[in-house]
């Protein structure tokens, strides 16, 4: 039962992505890019960085690069913080 | 621990993978690469070390605490470098312009220059020492806690 | 201060998670000092929250371009779309963060003697600041994937967080499904946003509203934005997670996912309103968000009624209340393209849900940390075994009975205050709504009577004879909800005109957000 | 009035309530006072009475939250079955409830909206 | 370069992502589950850096590059940060499914549960 409505509804969604996939514009040929143009063009001189992408994560999208810098912290901070101690298991064991 | 052939060759080749990340992380700014690749190259070279010598070994020479306190240190130096912009705004690239790492290329395709920039070398620096630390620290508790060892607290 | 003004809103954010940081190197130095630190940083963030929210009342929406040559400059010069991350905080925003704030303070104090006997302090607070900070960078964000990366920080520390006691085996499987949970939504988010992209090569709310078409794309992404986002507020059928991750997380932690889940709300809010609003045909979209909420109410409502266990009680209680403020927001969207109704109703049913957002938060908070508190000093969350406990924790009993009559929607309690706008504007758009919502109320003041009765009433229980108060920081942050609870409830008007209408008009004006960003409309 | 909501349909305020309210006491204590007298602290009066039974213990004595409500649960099972069966507790279960929503909303949303 | 024809790339990636939500539903494995995941990471991020791609486009560093136009820069970075916050989920996941066995001795969602209803 619960394998059938899976399936069907799995379906739907495959119909529903690969349709929108197909509307998205041909591979290769953005239909706007007003930003990347922008960035890839004044990046040199702005930043002075020769790498756009290196451009983009530090300084035109820097907030995003701290929070994946945080959220890597969190994420080592929340491991250390979940396997902080086996003493207790081992007395009760 | 594995065989001493292993380890020997894993200890030698740890230094050439070290070696390549700085590099990564150092021409992060004109070159493919940056502080995320290069510090996830090293710890690479750490996993190696891990299997190689046990996380018994490792423990020894990479304390968790450590780790924990570069890890921070890093994060603090990159959020700092971004405050450090607010006379502008938070996240102004000050240093372009300036005689520490503030050149600016010619426009257009060309051969890079290490001394430009800005803060983005900075930045890397700082993102690669917290990803060597973190994810260090990530794997090494993982291994310690499965080999049945307490972790530090 | 004008200085303080205008990067305020950054400096929220960046405050909070440089404490963050800081919070692993100061713990191991001294105990003392990293508390310090954590109430002291909380505390002046949400000094700077008030004083945004001041300066937004007299200047309109507050715009922070990160990186720019001057913050203000949201675009480039002489150039149409921002290129740059724009932190855009307008009436909507600051009224979340207002929330925010006042519940991260309280449940830092109120963890502050509740996780005394915890292991692994130092790092429990990194991450609550974490959170709070995420939180707060959801509320501000202009970016759609800034929203995401900040939606993953506030999930990813709260799944942490709730995880905490690691020596029970159901906080790790609540943080497990929590995490799976979150990172499924989020990761559909950032496909939707992946859709976005790919037609109009924006990432900024402002400049997408304005170029929005409505395509089927754009049909697209709105369904999976919506999902996404309901499935992290909670909202029937999808709301299996939430009792179980509340009811296993310490309490001061389960007050912080409260509100996360309402900044999941917020960007629900933000997606239909701001992002598509009155471009798109809204209608069916909030005849999706009616149907989803008056199913969370009743079966949130009918769920609470069974359980024994307190805080998955008042876990399934949060669904029966989210299911209020969705009712509220789908009206409308529903009567958003018909100006005449929205005048009439909409606008008072969407400023009723706001209403019940701010005091959710505040009078569920109220319910947890009576219920932790409860937790703290008999150790047990069954209500099975407790009895008589209103004889020796006096305090916590008339918290608890506060809080529980102010969810009951019982006058002259909050819950009341706003309740009766969201009954009195539903019933202009269908009665049967409104019917349902105060059946729904009823049951539940039947739940917490159920709770208070087999917990705090009865005769005082040989076992529990010695069982103390709880410790002064535990009861002064109750006291602080508390206290926000009854003003709010003796002064309706005044906080509705101060912050609900302000916000109300702000999420409605789409046209003055999208100003902000990209000057004049065309 | 800053304790006045206004709806542009009722209203709302909360001193007036509050008022009535104090009122209603008042004239209830009014009503209370008018009768018997004669009762006394410290007498076989206060004491619990259940039909000239021993009363048990505070344990015993206590009504225990699996039992209260235990009527209506008895009387709605047909619908609490129908409502638990949903919530499985498994985590495979609830991305299928969201592709569920997903899947039903996408058809909503694409052919009506 | 011609069309390619049907948007394959980006069927790929809506392929990649109902295969993983077909694992994530049905694998009862909490480590599978989280391979799931990993996968729809996958198809997302594939998603993001395809929608960048310029027909004939060289990367977008000047450094040494032929003349030409150049892929768009926004998505790469965004797919950069996509991949370090799914390493970071994947870490706590496990940390997690660690605990769980260390808890339960199950790594199966359904034997591994304490709450339901």
């Amino acid at each position: 039962m619960r394998r059938v409505t899976g399936l069907i509804l799995l379906l739907v969604l495959v119909a529903f992505l690969v349709w929108g996939m197909l509307l998205i514009h041909p591979f290769g040929y953005p239909d706007a890019s007003d930003m990347d143009d922008y960035i890839i063009e004044n990046a040199q001189e702005e930043t002075g960085s020769n790498n756009v992408v290196a451009a983009v994560l530090f300084d035109y999208r820097g907030f995003d690069t701290l929070g994946e810098a945080t959220i890597l912290f969190t994420a080592v901070t929340g491991v250390l913080f979940l396997l902080r101690t086996l003493k207790r298991k081992r007395e009760s064991s | 621990m594995l065989s001493k052939i292993v380890r020997t060759v894993a200890n030698q080749l740890t230094l050439f993978i070290v070696v390549f990340g700085l590099y990564v992380i150092a021409h992060g700014h004109i070159t493919p690469g940056g502080g995320f690749q290069g510090g996830a190259v090293i710890v690479s070279g750490v996993i190696l070390l891990l299997v190689a010598f046990g996380s018994q070994e490792l423990k020894k020479s990479l304390p968790e605490r450590v780790l924990s306190i570069v890890e921070s240190s890093g994060a603090v130096l990159f959020a700092i470098l971004a405050f450090a912009g607010i006379g502008t705004a938070f996240f102004y690239n000050f240093l372009v312009g300036t005689p520490i790492f503030g050149g600016v290329p010619e426009p257009g395709p060309g051969a890079g220059d290490i001394w430009t920039g800005g803060v983005i070398p900075l930045m890397n620096f700082a993102v690669g020492l917290k990803v060597i630390a973190g994810l260090s620290a990530v794997v090494l508790a993982i291994a310690l806690f499965s080999s049945g060892e307490e972790v530090e607290e | 201060m004008d200085t303080l003004i205008t990067h305020s809103s950054i400096l929220i954010i960046g405050i909070l998670l440089l404490a963050a940081f800081l919070t692993p190197l100061v713990g191991r130095v001294s105990e003392r000092a990293r508390n310090i630190l954590v109430i002291g940083s909380l505390a002046f963030a949400a000094a700077l929250v008030f004083a945004l929210a001041r300066d937004i009342s007299f200047n309109g929406i507050h715009v922070y371009a990160l990186g720019a040559s001057s913050p203000g400059l949201a675009t480039p010069e002489g150039f149409m779309v921002p290129v740059r991350i724009v932190l855009e905080v307008d009436g909507m925003s600051i009224l979340m963060g207002i929330i925010w704030s006042i519940v991260a303070l309280a449940a830092t104090v109120f963890s502050l003697s509740h996780m005394s006997k915890e292991t692994g302090q130092t790092r429990f607070y990194t991450l609550v600041l974490l959170m709070v900070a995420g939180g707060f960078g959801m509320m501000f964000t202009g970016d759609l994937f800034n929203l995401f990366v900040f939606l993953e920080i506030t999930s990813i520390s709260g799944a942490a967080l709730i995880a905490s006691r690691t020596r029970f085996a159901d906080t790790q499987e609540g943080g497990f499904k929590y995490i799976v949970i979150s990172s499924v939504a989020s990761l559909m988010v950032l496909f939707a946003i992946g859709v976005l992209y790919s037609q109009y090569n924006l990432l900024n709310v402002g400049a997408l509203a304005q170029a929005m078409q409505y395509t089927m794309l754009d049909r697209m992404a709105l369904v999976i934005l919506i999902a996404a986002f309901a499935m992290k507020l909670g909202a029937v059928p999808v709301h299996m997670w939430l009792s179980d991750a509340y009811s296993v997380a310490p309490v001061s932690v389960t007050v912080l996912l409260i509100a996360a889940s309402q900044s999941c709300m917020y960007a629900l809010m933000r997606t239909c309103f701001t992002l598509y609003g009155v471009t798109a045909d809204l209608t069916a979209v909030g005849w999706i968000i009616i149907v989803s909420g008056i199913l969370s109410m009743f079966i949130g409502v009918t769920m609470a009624i069974r359980q024994t266990d307190i805080t998955r009680l008042i876990a399934y209680n949060c669904i029966c209340e989210s299911g209020f403020m969705l009712v509220g927001i789908g009206v409308g969207l529903a009567v958003l393209a018909d100006p005449g109704a929205l005048a009439a109703y909409g606008t008072t049913a969407i400023s009723g849900a706001i209403f019940h957002m701010i005091n959710h938060a505040l009078f569920e908070g109220l319910l947890f940390l009576a219920a932790g508190a409860i937790f703290y000093r008999i150790g047990t969350r069954d209500l099975n075994q407790m009895g008589g406990l209103g004889h020796t924790m006096k305090f916590t009993a008339v918290f608890f009975l506060l809080g529980a009559l102010a969810s009951s929607g019982i006058p002259p309690f909050n819950g009341f205050a706003s309740k009766i706008l969201i009954y009195e504007s539903v019933y202009q758009f269908s009665p049967i709504l409104t019917i349902i919502g105060i059946f729904v109320s009823i049951i539940t003041l039947a739940v917490f009577i159920k709770v208070f009765f087999s917990a705090f009433a009865g005769a005082p229980l040989p076992r529990y004879k010695d069982v103390k108060e709880v410790p002064r920081t535990m009861i002064a942050a109750m006291a602080v909800l508390a206290v926000m609870i009854i003003l709010f409830g003796l002064f309706p008007g005044l906080i509705t005109d101060w912050i609900i209408r302000p916000a109300t008009d702000a999420l409605l004006d789409q046209a003055a957000y999208i100003n902000a960003i990209v000057g004049a409309i065309p | 009035m800053t304790s006045m909501l206004e709806s542009g349909y009722v209203f709302w305020n909360p001193i007036i309530w509050l008022i009535a309210f104090v009122v209603v006491l008042v004239i209830v204590f009014f009503f209370r006072r008018q009768g018997r007298q004669d009762y006394k602290k410290d007498t076989a009066q206060a004491q619990i009475f259940l039909c000239g039974e021993e009363v048990p213990e505070a344990e015993q004595r206590h009504i225990r939250a699996d039992n209260i409500y235990w009527g209506l649960f008895e009387t709605l099972k047909g619908y609490y079955d129908q409502v638990l069966r949903p919530h499985t507790g498994i985590v495979n279960d609830y991305i299928l409830w969201f592709v569920a929503v997903i899947a039903i909303s996408a058809i909503i949303i694409l052919i009506a909206g | 370069m011609e069309h390619i024809p049907l948007n394959f790339p980006f069927l790929a990636a809506a392929l990649l992502v109902a295969i993983s939500f077909y694992i994530i539903i049905f694998k009862k494995n909490l480590i599978k589950l989280i391979m799931g995941i990993a996968m729809l990471a996958s198809g997302v991020n594939l998603f993001l850096v395809s929608l960048g791609y310029r027909a004939g486009g060289t990367a977008p560093i000047y450094t040494d590059v032929p003349e030409g136009p150049m892929v768009l820069a926004v998505p790469q970075a965004l797919t950069l940060t996509s991949i370090v916050i799914n390493v970071a989920v994947l870490a706590l996941m496990l940390t997690m499914v660690i605990q769980i066995h260390r808890h339960t001795g199950s790594l199966d969602s359904e034997e591994s549960r304490k709450m339901k209803g």
